[in-house]
């Protein structure tokens, strides 16, 4: 495997009619998918389709095995022993909205406090905003210091002794900047609080062991690391799954059901309700098997490396910043160019074939700190090569010639 | 399929001098508009008299179209009735539509004409209507306090 | 299109090694996909592939217009002139989940009542289970009577004040019993009450018109009828989508975000937290094309029809008792064989290449109220042919047989 | 293709009549067992001295598979000690996995080996292990309360 050509796996940035090939740079948003993924939903559908765990035939067996396996490949890619500590979701949101929904129920009294932090994404601020109404509980959030990092010290000293709940990014979704989670977590653990880590912009860019980390939650979506949409999981220690009850009921969760009461299903099954994304579940399996085949080794230091050109590169852009860490990120780079609003940027480098986003990259709060309405995010992924940022730069210096001609 | 066409040396020049920018001293009116999902934020100051827009004028914290598009309204409306003003609103509209205009459409339109390559990128057309719709809030707000 | 040669369309049921062609008739459970929903989502990933709603470039626009155009047809189908009514989710399961999880947020008082009936499936009692023990409100059932019907008249006169939801089926993936919702609902809105019918096992048979139907909320899944799977539908009347506030939250839900407060987005986003399925949606729409194609009249003469002839069929083996009603329903046929347990039905019908479900069917009150510990069900869908009806029926008569011979 | 011979004479016969169906009159104890996803209950009644099962009986709602296996339970254990049953209990265990069995073996399992076809059916083996799923949680009480 050439890691100079691996666009040429994925069949939008290989087959395209365009005169130009795409430049795909949104990768922190989503990232597009290669043969092998695309073929084996569809292989799925053709040959194995059926309900899971519940289908007395033969074709109800390989699909149940087929899901199945896809769960212990998750469980095995994040370094748990314990197949049953994966649940599947839809990804990171649906993950935390279904924590924030079981511990409002189950853990958290009126006066506890949920430690946030400023960097998060809003899928791990607005689920709690809505169970701080529901169970009157208060947030509390972490502050963000220089290039976009917490202060270790100030957590703990700043810590009020009601936390039940820490929940924090691994990795920063705006600025790249990579947590010292075993620490955070470390220091959730010594308080008493439950921790739970969103890996959404992590688990794409380098091997996690969630065993070594010491969290008691983690979460991910499939559709970040090449893999389907609809499909992500949350790892969640065996004691504290098996310790509380389901927030959601339905098919597939429960043992017995009276119309009155209902035993659950065993873990990870009680917190499955219905019928399964399996054809996701299963891509998501086939999208890790792509990822171990390069290896994460190889996966992160292709993208440290391109992020690493990139920065260089930029730093020689006149009144362009750079928002984040120079070193220990992931690929995702935010920068402001001065007179030229983020919308302008995205647009003109969309004429150009580069796809970037711009905006508030759903985390207002980094937003406010930054002092920015918006930002230029580009972010790179295994298949982008250094030619991309060559075009890249060069559009960019070109948008600020135009921009600059206007006297 | 460069877009560098569409941000067209009027617009850029709006852009980077917005004509009418800044507060008026003591408006009759003054208006919020954003487009929450792209940031673009303006706010709108207006004196009325016997349905004319006597004077005007904006701030904005947001992208060049938007910018440009609030500066080239205020040209047009600033000293105008209305009913002046509703109709380059229809004829904006049909060019955001990519509607083909008349030729007294287009001379009518005056710089607004630089805004028409916004039409090829649908995700930016509410940045260019933005202060359009936050005029029309804002003449809902004059009819309930019976200034018009 | 030869409506006797449909399977022709679906690669599993027309692409298989076996001797023997597979009858599939476990279609309540999950349908088989044709080429062109498999195809429909094959085909985004490799064309149109990136996150919706947020991205300034024009696959993001193409993406986002595929996912829009799937909620289009999706109103359409179920006949709402208002795409907004529609919310996107997994499929019933989770539907019914979020309605309870909002209901109980912003509705229901301890001592309120939720009506449900013995018919559902556990996906339809057991969020209902979670949320009474939340929010203290009570349970109660209405009651099956002669083949599995309700008694109207009973429902009026048993109505407790205290009802402020009614959460009905369609039809029944059991007995097959086809309800009559448009009286359901008119009850409920006589009473007051808060309408949801759970249309799983309607959707795939029968064109539904939620418009004339007078219901509050609907909702069905995919998979059910050819779609893929991980994605389903929430219809809800734009006025109460409106008055309620999202249970769940994250990106694309939001307007603006502070740390403190958020101002949701309109509908149907504000309901649709974090990335969605955007394959599974576009897979969805396909699947409706593809019904819409054949036309709706169609697939429920054509099941009708199947169904018709199964009936007759089963109804010469001696010793095997159809559940349910002989006509107004849909391909689900659920029956007993007298000295054969279920289970031992589906293996031998197994070996001959023959997929039926036996068990409790996710509704264990049904196999209460049936007095029955488990049922054999085969449930027929478009791709059946009488053909299938015929080797269906040769099989029990075989297996009637093994059993016999023991003396 | 066709699963029939897993439903072999011997099977059946364990199913139409099975041995020590019905309850003991003063058992020692008693155990229910089910697999909830597919519905099949039994009941187990034992009486046990000195680490031997004296009498055995038990009462099912339940497949073929689970019914027979059961009657063949009884038939095995009734009248032998622990040690007995365990050895039993090693070679279902390996006949439900499909591992080869030597000619001893084969002969200790008696009426059992014709469950051997149910190892093809993976989702059927918990029927056929459900009565020894139940004699296991049935030893664990017996513990618990002092009867071995
Ligand atoms: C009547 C009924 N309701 C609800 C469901 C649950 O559907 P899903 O598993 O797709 O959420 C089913 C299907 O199993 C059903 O038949
Ligand atoms: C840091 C972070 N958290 C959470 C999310 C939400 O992920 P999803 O939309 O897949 O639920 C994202 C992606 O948008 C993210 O970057």
């Amino acid at each position: 495997m050439n890691p100079a050509e691996l666009y040429l796996d994925f069949p939008l940035l290989r087959d395209n009619d365009d005169e130009e090939r795409l430049i795909f740079l949104d990768n922190a948003a989503t990232t597009q998918k290669p043969d092998t993924v695309i073929n084996a939903v569809s292989a799925y559908y053709r040959e194995s389709n059926a309900n899971v765990h519940r289908s007395p035939y033969r074709l109800g067996e390989k699909s149940t095995d087929l899901y199945e396996s896809a769960r212990s490949k998750t469980a095995r890619f994040i370094k748990t022993a314990d197949d049953k500590e994966i649940v599947f979701t839809r990804g990171v949101t649906e993950s935390i909205n279904l924590l924030a929904t079981i511990l409002s129920d189950q853990l958290l009294k009126p006066g506890d406090v949920i430690l946030l932090t400023e960097a998060e994404h809003h899928s791990n601020i607005v689920p709690w905003q809505i169970i701080a109404k529901r169970c009157g509980v208060k947030l509390e959030f972490v502050k963000l210091h220089g290039d976009g990092r917490f202060d270790l010290s100030e957590i703990e000293s700043n810590w009020n002794p009601k936390t039940k709940v820490f929940s924090f990014q691994h990795a920063s979704n705006v600025l790249g900047t990579i947590h010292p989670v075993n620490e955070l977590c470390e220091i959730a653990r010594c308080k008493g609080a439950v921790s739970i880590v969103d890996g959404a912009q992590s688990v794409p860019h380098f091997g996690i062991d969630v065993s070594d980390m010491g969290c008691d939650f983690y979460t991910f979506s499939g559709h970040k690391m090449v893999g389907p949409t609809g499909i992500g999981a949350l790892y969640g220690r065996r004691e504290l799954l098996e310790r509380f009850d389901p927030a959601f009921g339905g098919g597939e969760m429960i043992k017995r059901v009276s119309l009155f009461e209902s035993e659950y299903n065993d873990v990870p099954h009680k917190f499955e309700a219905g019928t399964p994304n399996i054809a996701g579940a299963i891509g998501l399996g086939a999208a890790i098997d792509y990822l171990e085949k390069l290896t994460m080794k190889k996966v992160e230091s292709m993208v440290n490396s391109l992020a690493a050109y990139a920065l260089e590169r930029l730093s020689t852009i006149e009144g362009l910043a750079v928002h984040g860490p120079q070193t220990d990120r992931t690929g995702a780079i935010s920068f402001w160019m001065d007179g030229i609003h983020p919308h302008d940027i995205a647009s003109l480098l969309d004429g150009d074939n580069i796809a970037v986003r711009a905006g508030r990259h759903c985390a207002e709060p980094i937003m406010n700190w930054l002092k920015r309405p918006a930002t230029t995010r580009a972010s790179f992924y295994i298949y982008n090569i250094r030619e991309d940022v060559d075009r890249f730069i060069d559009s960019l210096n070109r948008i600020r010639g135009l921009f600059k001609n206007v006297s | 399929m460069s877009h560098d066409k569409i941000y067209s040396e009027v617009l850029l020049d709006h852009n980077r001098h917005p004509r009418h920018s800044g507060e008026l001293t003591n408006p009759d009116i003054s208006m919020d508009g954003a487009n929450p999902m792209c940031g673009d934020e303006i706010t709108m100051y207006a004196s009325v008299e016997d349905g004319t827009l006597v004077d005007v004028a904006f701030r904005s914290t947001a992208c060049a179209i938007c910018t440009a598009s609030a500066s080239m309204f205020c040209e047009m409306a600033k000293g105008k009735d209305f009913d002046h003003i509703h109709q380059h609103d229809q004829l904006m509209r049909k060019l955001m539509h990519g509607e083909k205009l008349e030729h007294d459409e287009r001379r009518a339109l005056a710089d607004m004409n630089s805004l028409e390559g916004v039409s090829k990128l649908p995700v930016r057309v509410k940045c260019a209507m933005l202060v359009w719709e936050t005029w029309e809030l804002m003449k809902q707000k004059l009819k309930e306090i019976n200034k018009v």
